[in-house]
């Protein structure tokens, strides 16, 4: 097999189906937020998302930094709360990282997430441990830093398995912080969400045979 | 869900529509954008731009006008407004003499209205910030989220807005806004939940003889779920909060604010405030100014908020300056 | 039942309290009475009492002070106080130029009103009554008790303040507040019951999906009992049932007061309101000013109503004119 | 039997065993004005009637006029609503009617009731058949004036026929009015606490033996 990479229509196929996940888990992930939080977050990112693939259609992108850059300001304008500044700029920093590509290798996509979760540091100041979305970021950028090529098991695996360990951490960043030792015992709903877009991207890469 | 309302997901525009229609004396809506702003500019002066989620109303457009804000964002019911709407605010609010950014503490706001602040620096727009974290339900620490800002960020507004009206400098009014920032404690109580129209539900479920001391105004929780108290329990629980923090002490003249979240009536509101001055007489407080109503509520939740805003000469002065609102008028 | 107070068979006196230590400088409590007054008094001017039954904060002492109300009379919730207590009120008005008494038209109210009048007469005091009757929900009849007075009625104190304000004769004050409830229609629904503190539960049930159109402030049942319906679909109704009643008409200018009845939300209010705004511009009738809040509630009932008030050049100037109360400024 | 009358002790007693009827059916009371009112009334009568029972306390009375005017009084003063002056005017207009008098026998009686029904009548406006509480005073006045003396059993039971016969009826004056149709089925509040009023003169002209 040629190692094609991500190309612009991956991308677009990775948007759609995160994006039916989260139309599909609004519900969930709203549930989640009202356990730990103020009960918005399913509302919020299944509006910016909807509104991400509405923008998305009107063009034809020529490279995968375009889409994802319009993919990233929509979900900051769209999104709200919290989550729309660390998931826009998240995508955001990606655009940034591969910009001027056609196709991303697993190098550049390893890189691209490194920045993706260097944006959400800077943004929210979150440490790892912390129950928030940086506790699944943190540990896929390391996966992705200990391996050389895209294993979609394995990288869902490790995504689905790092959104479950913040059931049992205590939240000291976001919302649920104010909750202290009550937020104790549940999944937190941006970590959730961000498990959503990384088993998308997993599905999308194993589904299209892109090797990466 | 009972609400009198069109589509759960066009809450804010719809409110916008009316809030512009009943009050277009006072403010007007920006199209196109999430921002209400002030019909009448006073020129040179520094533009005082607040919002955050809606479902607080009257925060926060209700207190729009001379003397308080220039403009409010108005977000998605209980979720910050992206930074392009925040640089909206802060276009519409902008004469040239830069722009002081009032945000409430939470992670979503906070973030969004930094970015904004990038955005508008690119525009070479001046603009700064201060953050409002006068809940003492929740621990003050730099290490976590913080305290988070509810009912007393409406002193902020009043303190900025009168500050800015009197021609000073963005320094200066960010000055005084933050000396009321350090001035101001708050902390609530609930003793029902809210829906979020987009939800559907309620947020938690609160039995009928249960009652949850240090709610936020998004329905977060507080420091304790408890049976229910008397109004006189609940306002020495409040108060008592609030004076551990040690900002209020005997001899202080303070501003009262008894804010209602949005179901308790306002005899309920009157009631707690008859002990609340009551305590704060008995420890030597003297209390300047009380204000009791929904000032910033958390869509219908029952329960109220105490806060108390510690004058000095200025403060006082700032606070009794004209402010002609919709929602706040001296 | 889930309310934030100390004793249910005290809590008027305890909001009466609360409101007088917390508005000492507009109003006051006279000692030993169920009686609010105004801290500032106007000499010479006709003296203008309110009241009635507590529970419908900010009414009706919210509505005590320059260019409004002498004096509020609070009774026990929903029940009309005695006369002995109204007699106060009208003594706590009275400067030698009369009184006018402003009742609702419910039985109760009416009684006791008109019986604080022959014994203020016996004290040779001059009183004078009007009697508000804006709820087109009831059929308008003679014979039986005929219509409620509701939210219509606080544009009747502003009219009535206003114009004793200007040193008017009894006479042209009553004459102003008459024709104030003739320009007056008004109209509610309701979206659930509420609970008289001292009785523990709620009036009536409704059902998650029910609303009821014409419900009177006091939980009175309305005309009809129907599915929950649409903001706009409330709006049109609402509006249909003033407009019917052909006092406002194609080309005539009105105040409108989107009146909340406890627990619903500004937000909600405003949505109703922008559709309000639509209709009566389709209908050609001009919208002067807008009045969106709670203003005449039941307790913490969801729902709302809209009123209507017809004016000329007279009542423009009257509903202009300054105002300084707790709940209404101008 | 000598046919003493009413004394002031035996007004003394009616008072309290209204009082006690009062305060056992407040909520029964409140409940059927929820039904068809505002749901004050048992409140309104129970503050009214037990403030009665602490003013008239206070003093020794010399005679039933004055007794009765302290009680309506504090009825006037202390129940409002409609109930308030109602109530309080019937009393008010009992003790002017007997005026004068130590004991008050069958003729006193009906005529105090007849001035009672006259004072009701002119201050609320409402004709019989309007589902007040004048469908028990005028029924109950009227049996008084075709009868000679004081039949108890058979006062109490025009009293509750009438006060049932309420029931039936579409109010029109009064809050229940606005209900129009849908008052029909359900006893008038004032006319259930007529009832209790009526009753327990009743009831201590029986027990006490007194012969009116
Ligand atoms: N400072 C932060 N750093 C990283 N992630 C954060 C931070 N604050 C909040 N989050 C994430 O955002 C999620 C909540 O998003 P959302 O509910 O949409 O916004 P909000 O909290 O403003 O209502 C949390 O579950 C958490 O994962
Ligand atoms: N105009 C009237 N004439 C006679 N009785 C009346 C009149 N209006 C009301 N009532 C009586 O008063 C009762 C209601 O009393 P209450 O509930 O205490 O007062 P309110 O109606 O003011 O709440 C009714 O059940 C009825 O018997
Ligand atoms: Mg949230
Ligand atoms: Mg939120
Ligand atoms: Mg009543
Ligand atoms: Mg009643």
């Amino acid at each position: 097999m040629i190692r094609v990479g991500l190309t612009t229509k991956h991308i677009q196929l990775w948007l759609q189906k995160t994006n039916e996940k989260i139309q599909e888990n609004k519900t969930y992930l709203t549930e989640l937020d009202q356990a730990i939080g103020d009960g918005d977050h399913g509302i919020n990112m299944a509006r910016g998302f909807e509104e991400a693939i509405k923008k998305t259609a009107e063009s034809d992108y020529e490279s995968p930094s375009d889409l994802l850059k319009d993919w990233a300001m929509t979900l900051i304008s769209k999104v709200g709360g919290a989550s729309g500044p660390l998931f826009g700029t998240a995508i955001l920093k990606m655009s940034m990282s591969v910009k001027g590509k056609a196709e991303i290798n697993y190098a550049e996509l390893t890189t691209a997430f490194e920045e993706a979760l260097a944006g959400i540091l800077q943004r929210g100041h979150a440490a790892e441990n912390q129950k928030t979305l940086v506790d699944v970021w943190s540990p896929i950028v390391r996966f992705l830093q200990e391996n050389t090529a895209f294993d979609s098991a394995a990288f869902t695996n490790q995504a689905k398995e790092a959104m479950e360990q913040t059931k049992d951490m205590q939240a000291e960043k976001g919302r649920a912080a104010y909750l202290k030792e009550r937020s104790i015992g549940h999944i937190d709903p941006g970590s959730a969400s961000s498990f959503y877009l990384l088993q998308s991207l997993s599905e999308v890469i194993e589904k299209e045979g892109v090797t990466v | 869900m009972k609400k009198l309302i069109n589509d759960p997901n066009n809450v804010v525009e719809e409110m916008m529509k009316g809030m512009a229609a009943a009050h277009h004396d006072v403010l007007k809506h920006v199209p196109d954008t999430a921002v209400l702003t002030r019909v009448e500019r006073t020129a040179g002066k520094v533009g005082i731009v607040s919002g955050g989620g809606s479902g607080h109303e009257p925060s926060h457009a209700g207190f729009v006008g001379k003397g308080m804000l220039d403009a409010a964002v108005c977000g998605p019911v209980f979720t910050s407004p992206g930074p392009d709407q925040v640089l909206e605010g802060i276009k519409a609010a902008d004469s040239g003499a830069g722009v002081l950014l009032v945000i409430k503490n939470y992670s979503g706001d906070v973030m969004n209205f930094e970015m904004a602040m990038e955005l508008a620096e690119m525009e070479t727009i001046t603009v700064d910030k201060v953050i409002v974290n006068d809940d003492v339900a929740v621990e003050d620490s730099t290490y976590t989220t913080g305290r988070r800002g509810i009912a007393g960020t409406v002193f902020v507004h009043k303190i900025a807005g009168a500050k800015a009206e009197t021609g000073a400098p963005l320094a200066e009014v960010k000055a005084s806004a933050e000396k009321a920032i350090r001035n101001v404690r708050s902390m609530g109580m609930a003793l029902s939940a809210c829906t979020i129209p987009a939800a559907g539900k309620p947020g938690f479920e609160m039995a009928e003889n249960e009652m949850e001391i240090g709610m936020g105004i998004h329905g977060e929780p507080g420091i304790e779920r408890t049976l229910l108290k008397t109004a006189d329990e609940v306002a020495e629980e409040l108060i008592s909060k609030i004076l551990q923090d040690g900002v209020h002490k005997s001899g202080d003249e303070v501003a009262v604010m008894i804010n209602g979240l949005g179901s308790t009536p306002l005899m309920e509101l009157y009631i707690l405030n008859g002990k609340v001055s009551d305590i704060l007489e008995e420890k030597g407080i003297t209390v300047y100014k009380t204000f009791v109503g929904e000032y910033m509520t958390a869509i219908e939740m029952a329960g109220c908020s105490v806060s108390l805003l510690k004058l000095d000469d200025e403060l006082k002065e700032l606070l009794d300056a004209p402010a002609h609102t919709t929602a706040f008028r001296m």
